[in-house]
């Protein structure tokens, strides 16, 4: 079982009343509040995803993560689509641990002053999370369990 | 002898526990200590190997949180208490 | 000047509790409402774009629509998003009339069972949005103001 | 005659109004119609028309609500209580 963690890495941001956030937690988050809080007249374009466990037949499923490599790898990611799209902020919940069917699991929030680059640098951010950040599913159904794999075994 | 500090994941942490600790001759490489891990689960060694006996490239490792790859990766340095991690393929997000 | 119009447009979906929503309006909208109501556990994915008036030296826009076609146009982009990249929600709000800077100008929310859909699909409407739905803005400056060039020109 | 509204957006509202009516000898093309708002504003007209006289590939026209486009875009029909739209480019999202 990963153990609980969290990191909250902050950085001022536009006027430097409301701060980044690269944090893996065994907490609930509230999607439209980071939405909300990442808001800034620097950024024309605001891009996020929102991955929820989704109902395909499991009764839930367990997260864990190798939480210091995972946060490490998040703000490497952060600082790649940074320096690769010229985004402006970037903000990546991942949750850990025990979640039903309609649970958020994890989300990105990219800003930057033109569309392209907020589209860009949030796909970059999740494929590489789902790539290379050491964090596992395992499904819990009716009829048992199994771990979920990875997208490039 | 020295002691390394295993860490293992997902599947793995099933087979082996989260945390242990492992005894290897000094000097030691990565080898070492994945084949360490059969006194704690022999069954669960197995599942690391491939036909030859060598550690499956599904399996991930980083010594000290650095991944290391590459085809030499097994004769990689472990030294005194080093951080060695194990888990398979990733699957987040 | 742009009338005043607004045009929703209702479909039952998931649980059939919130409908999405197709309109074009001269009041603000809650990014952070449309992104949770957009949310079901038929969709793992949501991917959201929001537009707001940037900083670049302006005062602020006046957005004028020709109302009648522009909602076409929308309802039309989402159903070509749905038969092309299989998304399963659409929800699209664009405002018109006199803006400040920070202020919501467009919103899109696209929910889908994976990310890779959902994101083709945001991209998609944000893109045919600028290049075909008939809005435009006026930007003010203290220097005076200038009809905002089209991306196609 | 016959009467076909016209409606202008953006800039080209600026030069002709929103919502207008223009009179037009029957049977009409989309071609009468745009000569026609010279006698709103003939220095408008101006900016609508290329070198040639003819309307800019620019100038994007619709016809109840349906786009026209093409070479022979200028001699589409237009009938009496038709709507005919005009407008530049646009800029939204």
């Amino acid at each position: 079982m990963a153990t609980k963690w969290q990191y909250i890495l902050q950085s001022p941001v536009g006027d430097g009343r409301v701060h980044e956030m690269i944090r893996i937690t065994r907490e609930d988050f509230d999607p439209a509040q980071l939405l909300d809080e990442a808001r800034s007249k620097e950024l024309g374009a605001l891009v996020s995803f929102l991955g929820v466990v989704r109902d395909d037949g499991i009764e839930g499923m367990d997260l864990e993560a190798y939480d210091e490599v995972a946060e490490e790898d998040l703000a490497r990611i952060k600082d790649e689509a940074i320096a690769r799209f010229g985004v402006l902020r970037v903000d990546i919940v991942h949750r850990v641990g025990m979640l039903a069917v309609g649970d958020n699991i994890v989300m990105i929030v990219v800003g930057a002053p033109h569309r392209k680059a907020a589209f860009q640098g949030c796909e970059f951010i999740i494929d590489r999370i789902k790539e290379s950040v050491p964090i596992w599913k395992k499904e819990y159904t009716a009829d048992g369990s199994r771990w979920v794999p990875g997208e490039h075994d | 002898m020295m002691s390394v500090r295993v860490r293992a994941f997902a599947r793995f942490r099933e087979l082996f526990g989260d945390r242990l600790e492992v005894a290897v001759s000094s000097p030691a490489m990565i080898r070492d200590v994945v084949m360490a891990l059969g006194q704690v689960n022999a069954d669960g060694l197995l599942e690391l190997l491939d036909g030859e006996g060598r550690v499956k490239n599904s399996v991930i490792i980083l010594v000290n949180r650095e991944r290391i790859t590459g085809k030499g990766r097994e004769e990689h340095p472990v030294a005194d208490g080093d951080e060695v991690a194990i888990y398979p393929p990733v699957a987040g997000g």
